[in-house]
């Protein structure tokens, strides 16, 4: 039996936090607000050090029960936590760029209203994150699952008073319902198929299963699972609330909606890894939607105005890289790129967070440029983070994109092509953020200036993990959790993808700073192909026309208003009006006549005589 | 031929309850013209009433049959004898303020009361049709009366010249069909009927049977008011006075039952095939026109006549289940309708006030607001008509359809479980008005009730909760006092 | 003898029967009714019911009717109008439920009724005065006593009906 | 009493007293529903009594019993009190509406 | 005997009620409703050391002829429910406080019956007392709707009475069919009549019988299509009336299924069990879909109530362990949550005058704690993990998906729907910038309404994390009830597919 490492306190850091705030905040300095906010991030934090440097290499996962959650007949789920390789990685992401993002949030979020509300809603985002990643089975991911999600939406609709925030809170949140179902309905397989919800039970189980059995329902299993990823993850199709999600505060774009929680569906994937092992087509199906999401998200990101969209959609594709690189088997290489996107694209957030602050929640990006000298120390560690996404060696980015890359050239070389072409596209559209926000001339109207050190301060601790993050190896470490990869290093193709970033970069520095007029002139030029990028292939007015709207109506019109009031209530007080009615007709026989009245006596009598001398028969 | 004609003690003792109603109305008639104090009347009345019933009681001690067979004494006609005098007693309790208010508190009404359940008890207890024909005939004729009582009132004429009319014109039907009876058996003694009846050497014709039972059902269906010889009911209970509205609903109506109950079971029972289904079929059709034409009535007392027609046909449903559990169903259901309904009518003719001015339900708005007593206890007499449970009208149902049930009468139990529930609806409809309108010019204006009619009023609620609670002895009773087959 | 006795007194007591129910005229009816009366009592008479008969004469159609002939005086009802009547079920009911009714009755008298013996006047003779008072102090000595309170009802009705306002 | 009389039917049988009580029966429910003068209408009743009477008495001499003359005195009888009460009530009836129409007499009702 | 005082103190409060002086009544109600809360809590204990029997018996003659014995007990699946009725009734009574400002006397003595009908309902073991409990429960609420309601109470409150009459006069007829073929109501005896053998129904016979009970339950749930009383009913109750009414007396038509249907005719209903899936199902998204639409905020959580009623429902007739479980904890979940939305929607009620969404919007804004408590409810009604009715909603859908995976595809349906409907209510009334007008009379949460929430919504949290502390009894009966569904089964009827096997003929 281990010792246990009292893994509950790590999530009840933050949950504390959150109850603190939650109740007191609202009276409370805002000193202890912070207190009580970073403080939990930073507890937990280090109580995840101080775990993992006691669990040591862990070779074979720890996992704590605490008490039964719920039990009905033999299946039982319980509140376990559990910590491998894998968990490891998360909770040090999790907690790490957790803390730091509270401390950038102390400074962005000083001037809001809602402080308190702010920091206890980012701490319970941070209670479920941790709860999702230290479950030791199916439904304590979930918990956190959900959770995650709930504070996304909170944190989305942080602005209540704006329909648009809110309005993409209460879209993220349903968007990602339609991925849990996907989960539950996994979920439900598993159960009735393995009888459990236990990690390493089901694993097991699974292994032990013989391909003829296990195929079908394992696929279906990884297949709903992945509906479930496709949620939380943003992948096509279920990504459209992601860049709606923008409208929260940027700390939370980072620390939400870039670096962990819609890392969750890579996570649990790759979690995972032993089902979709022995589901090829849900392997295939994974790789392909994350192709397709990389590909497509980023040639939305093209076009975007909104520096927040831009990363947004930037994510999306990374989000899409990740899914290639799950796919393809190379569970490992995407959990890299987990790490260092949290690294660079929790940057790109905070440091957007950081110039929208600096030019008065300014988010459009053609009313800014020209910032690089008023805001330079911004600049220099957004350039960090632009260079690690660039793909640019020996940069984070470089190593974790190129470990997908060469894998997917290894399981299908069209997929590397694809992902090359994106490759481009992104160090492109982030250069272009760059340019058209840092170079050129000022076309705004507020007053840049730097933000004070809570922000720049992890701005800079992000730089160096983006800059230095890909010598980590966490490959390595997650090897023989995820299985070992098979890719061959192959010199050329590493070339071309960094030659597609540059490439991508160079272009970008000809359009936005060498002849600033070309862009505007090629949207012209390819005016359809412009405007449907633009407008992002016009998918969430598809969603609209094809779903949410007949669904309002219809059940507006047809079930409620048809089928509610009209039929069934029809019925009923039909039933009625009949009974009534018929009442009133038996009202006008009583007409008050006594010749009337004597004549159904006489015809009463008429009846019974007849009745009563024919039955029993006549005789 | 027996030569001793003299009927002895026990005899006597078997008729004491209408003996002794008799004379005390003889008395009070005479009494009449002499005293100014007619209330003293109207508690002599009462009186002869209870010593009825300590008579009819005491009977049970001399069980069997007197003057030649004509009546017989036996627990069925106990039963029913109590049950008519109290439903008697009740209604001269409410009868007094009524007089009152109307000018009409005269001695001759207690008297025509008093005759008219001589009539009523010589039905619960005749054993020969002749005694039956009379027995109706003088319940019938008092009825007349009273339904006119008020001759000033064109209501009250109405309603007494229709009953009369029908009446009459229905107890003709009953009449040819004991002539007809007669004609076949050659007796018209009850269980010589049923004796001959049963005799394997029967020689006539069955058909013709049928033809004697079918017209004599006309007239008993008449009186009880099952369809479609129900139409008189509306009218007449709508225009004579509340009182004795009352009255016919609970007293007549029983006797009727009891007496439909008593020709039938003892003297049809071997040409049961013939009229049991049909009185399943009069049953539905009786309780479907009750409560369908009450579904749009908007004054109380005709739809309280109109729920009367329908519960009339929820008692049908037991005697077609042709069983001792029908018959005991029919004694318990008769005896707690009796109660809900006069409560009710008592509290209807207190609200009406002078020359019944507001029976129409409407008037009843925000009742409870101003009266909640009075709200309260109507509320538990229709609760109780509606058949919730705890009242006396629940287990009134649910030994009728039990009953109905155990003779396998699907079909009709579920017509009329539909039914009840169809009733709910007219019957909330008067909780509505007295709970959830705001009070109108009726309810505002309200005197409250005299002690008597308070004491009545109560008397009869407590009475409606406590056969809902514990209906047991009453079952029991009804039980052991059982028409035998 | 007793054929054409009861084929007249038949005939004058359905012929009166008719004329009721087709006069308008009240005074009409009652004098109809009378000669139904009158010729039942002759058929009592040929059944053998002397005291009936008797009784029929004197009491129904003497008293009784006398009593409505005497309220019809005394109300001076005149003849019906001849408006049509407002009710449409007896209008259309009436007639077919006369006719049914008659029908069925005497298609089962002919058919099923076993009392085809021919009558024959003094075939008995146990209904005169003595008979029906043996009986009717004797067997029906209790219908005998209970019609007294009907008939005390119909004192007492009648007086509270007509009696004058007391006030 | 047997004169040979050319007639088509020698002996009237018992039941042509009860065929034509059912007849004079039936046409009493014909002009009760028929007439509409409530005397007219009463009267109907007391012919039904009456074909009713001839029923009990031609019963009676079928049985060669008296109980049905009995019966037919009894409803004599009643007939008388029903009369008595009757006309009392149609009286009261004329002295508030002043007719004597079967048809106006339809306040209640519905 | 403790089970007969948490019976029989409801009426004797009712009683004393009528008779104390109206300014006492008010204290008087939550007084005594409250002990009535705290006696109840005896209970819990024996109730939990032996959930599978039933403690607290008393069986003793009621009425002789026929025999219906006073027989009433509690076993681990009434054992919340009873709870849970007393429990909301001084909440009830709290929520009503200055809501009710007319008749009051009558207002609370009706409240207190109410609370006599339910207990008993859940308390009697003896069919003709369980139908007598009932109908009792029908009439206090059918005032409440009727006097203490909105504009169309009147409609609402009649429309209410007889929907429930009509089903449960049809039971009545099956009590009764079921005496006359028994012998007797008591309910533990025709139990072990069947187990034996002694009492056997034909299968043209039960199928007609389970109907009877079923239509009477389904009405009560509501089941699709039988639901339409419930939005007007809802909508039109005094805010204490459709907490009682969503909270518990839904609750007895889904308790009626689980105690006597299932049991009783456990062919007829697993022969059924496919129809009613799809019944419940229809609902779930049904009720979901029009909740949607409702411009009307109680009728919306009416039609919620639709949705998740179906859940109930799917888990019952998924006739496995798991799923009941769920069907009898989403129950008391759906007790606390819905029950709560209501008294929150009454507050807000209170405040402004109007049930119309449209009339608000912003609401966060002047009334935080409103609507942070409100959000937790929002939560806790679309079933997110840790709020109890997750646990529900996972028990039912997974023991559903045991018993047919397309049952749970498709019901699961509802549960995104449930977070559309929902959430979308909570944008439009509290976010959004609040109207001049609005912010004025919106104040925050008092103390009393504090009291009255908290409760609930510590349940919320403590039955959504702590779940296995209530199910433990809930488990141990409803294994029972499935043993029992296992007697006198026609396996042609249970198993379609396997040809009728002579081992299931023998017994």
């Amino acid at each position: 039996m281990q010792e246990s490492q009292q893994l509950w306190l790590i999530p009840i850091f933050p949950l504390l936090g959150f109850l603190l705030n939650g109740t007191l905040g609202k009276r409370m300095p805002k000193a202890f607000i912070n207190a009580a906010a970073v403080g939990s991030v930073v507890l937990s934090f280090l109580w995840v050090v101080k775990v993992l440097a006691a669990l040591g290499s862990l070779e074979a996962p720890h996992i704590e029960r605490y008490f039964t959650w719920f039990a009905a007949g033999t299946f039982s789920v319980g509140v376990d936590f559990a910590v491998d390789r894998l968990t490891s990685v998360m909770l040090l992401v999790v907690t790490g760029i957790g803390s730091l993002i509270h401390i950038y949030a102390v400074g962005y979020m000083a001037h809001e209203d809602g402080y308190y509300r702010f920091f206890a809603y980012l701490n319970l985002f941070m209670f479920f994150m941790l709860v999702l990643v230290l479950g030791a089975n199916f439904l304590i991911l979930f918990i956190g699952w959900e959770g995650v999600g709930l504070c996304s939406y909170l944190l989305i609709g942080f602005y209540f008073l704006e329909n648009f925030a809110t309005d993409a809170g209460k879209k993220a949140f349903i968007v990602n319902r339609v991925g849990d179902f996907g989960f539950s309905l996994a979920m439900f397989l598993i159960v009735i198929h393995f009888g459990t919800l236990d990690f390493g039970t089901v694993f097991g189980k699974a292994a032990a299963m013989t391909p003829e059995t296990s195929a079908g329902v394992i696929t279906a299993i990884c297949l709903l699972l992945l509906v479930g990823a496709t949620g939380k993850s943003a992948q096509v199709p279920l990504y459209v609330w992601l860049p709606d999600a923008m409208a929260g505060p940027t700390p939370v774009s980072a620390l939400i909606h870039a670096a962990t929680m819609v890392t969750a569906g890579v996570y649990m994937v790759a979690r995972s890894s032993s089902l979709f092992n022995l589901a090829p087509i849900a392997m295939e199906t994974v790789a392909i939607v994350g192709l397709l999401t990389a590909f497509f998200a980023a040639t939305m990101g093209l076009a975007q105005n909104d520096i927040k969209k831009v990363f947004a959609y930037s994510t999306v594709s990374q989000l899409g890289y990740m899914f290639v690189g799950l796919g393809v088997g190379a569970y490992s290489a995407g959990m890299f790129h987990v790490v260092t996107h949290a690294f660079f694209k929790a940057l790109l957030f905070l440091g957007a967070g950081s110039v929208i602050h600096a030019c008065h929640h300014e988010q459009d990006m053609r009313h800014m440029g020209g910032l690089r000298k008023k805001i330079p120390l911004t600049f220099w560690t957004l350039c960090c983070a632009w260079v690690a996404i660039a793909g640019i060696p020996p940069f984070s980015g470089f190593h974790s994109k190129d470990a997908i890359l060469l894998a997917a050239h290894a399981h299908a070389p069209w997929m590397y092509w694809v992902g090359v072409v994106t490759a481009g596209m992104t160090a492109f559209y982030v250069s272009r953020a760059m340019f058209m926000t840092f170079f050129g001339e000022y076309r705004g109207h507020a007053h840049p200036h730097e933000s004070p050190f809570v922000m720049t301060l992890p701005l800079i601790v992000l730089a160096i993990l983006s800059l230095g993050g890909g010598q980590i190896h966490i490959p390595d470490w997650l090897a023989p959790v995820l299985g070992e990869e098979h890719a061959a290093h192959e010199t050329s193709l590493v070339v071309i993808s960094v030659v597609a970033g540059a490439l991508g970069i160079a272009l970008a520095y000809f359009m936005y700073v060498v002849s600033p007029g070309l862009p505007d002139a090629l949207a012209n030029r390819f005016k359809t192909l412009h405007t449907l990028i633009y407008n992002k292939y016009f998918v969430d007015e598809v969603y609209d026309v094809s779903i949410v709207t007949p669904i309002a109506q219809g059940s507006r019109d047809l079930l409620w208003k048809g089928v509610d009031a009209g039929f069934i209530d029809g019925i009923v007080n039909g039933a009625g009006s009949l009974a009534r009615g018929i009442g009133g007709g038996l009202r006008y026989l009583q007409a008050g006549n006594i010749r009337g009245y004597a004549t159904w006596v006489a015809a009463g009598a008429v009846f019974l005589v007849v009745a009563m001398t024919v039955m029993g028969g006549i005789r | 031929m027996p030569t001793n004609f003299w009927p002895s003690a026990a005899e006597l003792h078997r008729f004491m309850p209408e003996i002794i109603l008799t004379l005390f109305g003889t008395a009070i008639m005479v009494l009449e013209p002499l005293t100014r104090a007619k209330k003293m009347l109207a508690w002599l009345a009462a009186l002869a009433l209870a010593l009825a019933i300590g008579f009819a009681l005491f009977a049970m001690n001399f069980p069997g049959t007197a003057f030649s067979g004509m009546i017989v004494a036996d627990g069925f006609a106990t039963f029913f004898r109590v049950l008519v005098c109290g439903v008697g007693l009740l209604t001269i309790l409410l009868s007094l303020d009524y007089l009152d208010r109307e000018n009409h508190q005269q001695g001759e009404y207690y008297a025509l009361l008093l005759f008219s359940i001589v009539g009523q008890c010589v039905m619960a207890s005749a054993n020969e049709l002749i005694m039956v024909f009379i027995g109706i005939e003088i319940s019938s004729i008092a009825s007349y009366v009273l339904a006119g009582y008020l001759r000033d009132d064109p209501r009250n004429n109405e309603s007494a010249i229709k009953y009369f009319l029908l009446g009459s014109f229905a107890t003709a039907f009953l009449l040819y069909g004991i002539a007809w009876i007669y004609g076949l058996t050659g007796t018209t003694n009850l269980s010589e009927i049923r004796a001959v009846l049963g005799n394997a050497n029967f020689a006539q014709s069955p058909a013709l049977v049928g033809l004697a039972a079918a017209l004599l059902s006309v007239g008993f269906a008449f009186k009880v008011s099952a369809a479609p010889f129900q139409m008189w009911a509306p009218d007449v209970y709508q225009g004579a006075p509340a009182p004795v509205t009352a009255f016919m609903t609970a007293g007549p109506k029983a006797a009727a039952f009891a007496v439909f109950l008593r020709v039938f079971v003892t003297a049809f029972e071997p040409v049961s095939d013939r009229w049991v289904p049909l009185v399943g079929v009069v049953a539905l059709a009786t309780m479907v026109v009750g409560n369908l034409a009450a579904l749009r009535q908007s004054n109380i007392k005709r739809l309280l006549a109109y729920s009367s027609i329908a519960n009339a046909g929820y008692v049908l449903v037991a005697v077609a289940a042709h069983s001792e559990v029908g018959t005991q169903a029919v004694m318990f259901y008769l005896a707690s309708y009796a109660i809900m309904n006069v409560g009710a009518f008592a509290v209807v003719s207190h609200f009406a006030r002078k020359g019944e001015r507001f029976v129409a339900i409407d008037d009843f708005s925000g009742l409870a607001e101003r009266q909640p007593a009075m709200a309260a206890l109507l509320a538990i007499f229709l609760l109780s008509l509606i058949g919730v449970p705890l009242t006396a009208g629940f287990f009134g149902k649910f030994y009728i359809f039990r009953a109905a049930l155990d003779s396998h009468l699907v079909w009709l139990t579920v017509a009329g479980l539909l039914n009840s529930a169809i009733a709910a609806f007219y019957y909330l409809r008067i909780l509505v008005v007295m709970y959830m309108h705001a009070p109108g010019e009726a309810a505002e204006r309200l005197e409250p009730l005299s002690p008597t009619l308070n004491a009545t009023i109560w008397a009869a609620a407590l009475a409606t909760l406590a056969f809902g609670v514990f209906p047991g002895p009453l079952l029991d009773l009804a039980g052991r006092w059982v028409l035998g087959r | 003898m007793s054929v054409i006795l009861f084929g007249v007194f038949a005939l004058i007591a359905v012929a009166c029967a008719v004329n009721l129910v087709l006069q308008r005229h009240p005074v009409t009816s009652a004098l109809s009714l009378i000669g139904v009366m009158g010729s039942l009592a002759v058929l009592y008479l040929l059944l053998g019911a002397e005291f009936i008969a008797a009784v029929q004469v004197i009491v129904y159609a003497g008293a009784i009717m006398v009593l409505f002939l005497f309220v019809i005086m005394l109300l001076n009802a005149g003849a019906e109008e001849k408006i049509p009547g407002k009710s449409l079920t007896a209008k259309l009911l009436g007639l077919p439920v006369f006719l049914i009714f008659l029908g069925v009755v005497a298609f089962l008298i002919q058919k099923y009724s076993s009392a085809n013996a021919p009558v024959e006047f003094g075939a008995f003779t146990g209904g005169g005065p003595r008979e029906v008072g043996r009986a009717l102090f004797t067997t029906y000595l209790l219908p005998f006593e209970v019609t007294s309170v009907l008939i005390l009802i119909a004192i007492l009705g009648a007086v509270v009906l007509a009696k004058k306002e007391i006030d | 009493m047997d004169l040979p009389l050319p007639l088509p039917i020698q002996a009237v049988p018992l039941s042509a007293y009860l065929v034509l009580s059912a007849v004079l029966f039936s046409l009493g429910i014909c002009g009760f529903l028929f007439r509409r003068n409530l005397i007219t209408i009463f009267m109907s009743i007391e012919l039904m009594l009456n074909a009713v009477n001839l029923s009990f008495v031609a019963f009676s001499y079928q049985m060669k019993q008296v109980d049905g003359q009995i019966y037919s005195f009894f409803v004599m009888v009643v007939a008388a009190a029903e009369a008595a009460v009757g006309l009392a009530i149609i009286l009261t009836v004329f002295k508030n509406r002043e007719t004597l129409e079967v048809d106006d007499v339809d306040r209640l009702k519905l | 005997m403790l089970l007969n005082a948490v019976l029989f103190l409801p009426l004797i409060g009712f009683l004393i009620a009528l008779i104390l002086p109206t300014d006492l009544v008010k204290r008087f109600a939550l007084g005594f409703s409250l002990l009535m809360f705290v006696v109840s809590l005896g209970l819990i204990g024996p109730v939990l050391a032996n959930p599978g029997v039933y403690s607290f018996e008393t069986d003793v003659e009621w009425i002789n002829s026929p025999m219906i014995r006073y027989h009433i007990g509690i076993d681990g699946l009434s054992l919340w429910l009873v709870i849970l009725t007393t429990f909301l009734t001084p909440l009830a009574v709290l929520i009503s406080w200055n809501y009710i400002d007319r008749r009051i006397k009558e207002y609370y003595a009706f409240l207190i019956l109410l609370a006599f009908g339910m207990i008993g309902v859940f308390v009697s073991l003896d069919l003709f007392v369980y139908y007598v409990f009932w109908e009792v429960g029908l009439v206090p609420m059918y005032f409440l709707i009727g006097i203490w309601g909105h504009e169309r109470r009147i409609y609402a409150a009649v429309k209410f009475f007889l929907y429930t009459m009509v089903g449960s006069v049809l039971m009545l007829a099956a009590i009764v069919y079921l005496y006359l073929k028994s012998g007797t109501f008591d309910y533990t005896v025709i139990l072990s009549q069947m187990a034996s053998g002694q009492l056997k129904l034909t299968p043209e016979e039960a199928l007609p019988l389970f109907l009877a009970f079923f239509f009477a339950f389904a009405i009560k749930v509501p089941l699709f299509p039988l639901h339409t009383w419930l939005p007007d009913a809802h909508v039109e109750a005094p805010t204490a009336g459709s907490v009682m009414l969503a909270s518990v007396m839904l609750k007895m038509g889904t308790y009626g299924l689980v105690r006597y249907c299932l049991p009783l005719f456990p062919s007829a209903a697993r022969e059924c069990a496919p129809w009613i899936a799809a019944l419940a199902i229809i609902g779930i998204v049904y009720g979901a879909l029009v909740a949607l639409v409702q411009p009307n905020m109680k009728k919306l959580v009416a039609y919620s109530s639709v949705s998740h009623l179906g859940f109930v429902v799917l888990g019952i007739f998924s006739f496995n362990q798991v799923a009941l479980d769920g069907a009898v904890y989403q129950m008391l979940n759906h007790g606390i949550s819905t029950g709560a939305l209501f008294m929150l929607v009454g507050m807000m009620y209170e405040r402004r005058h109007s049930l119309e969404i449209a009339d608000y919007g912003g609401v966060a804004n002047p009334a935080p704690n409103l609507s942070i408590v409100f959000l937790i409810t929002t939560l806790a009604s679309v079933g997110l993990p840790t709020l109890n009715n997750f646990v529900g909603e996972f028990l039912v859908l997974q023991g559903a998906a045991m018993a047919n995976f397309g049952w749970a595809v498709f019901a699961a349906l509802g549960v995104i729907l449930s977070a559309c409907y929902m959430l979308w209510l909570y944008q439009r009334v509290f976010y959004g910038r609040a109207s001049e007008d609005l912010a004025h009379h919106m104040p925050d949460l008092n103390l009393r309404e504090w009291v009255a929430i908290t409760p609930l919504v510590v349940l919320m949290v403590w039955m959504g994390v702590a779940a296995q502390g209530f199910l433990s009894p809930v488990t141990v009966s409803n294994a029972r009830t499935l043993e029992q569904t296992k007697v006198n089964v026609d396996f042609r009827v249970a198993t379609p597919r396997t040809p009728a096997p002579e081992v299931a003929r023998a017994d």
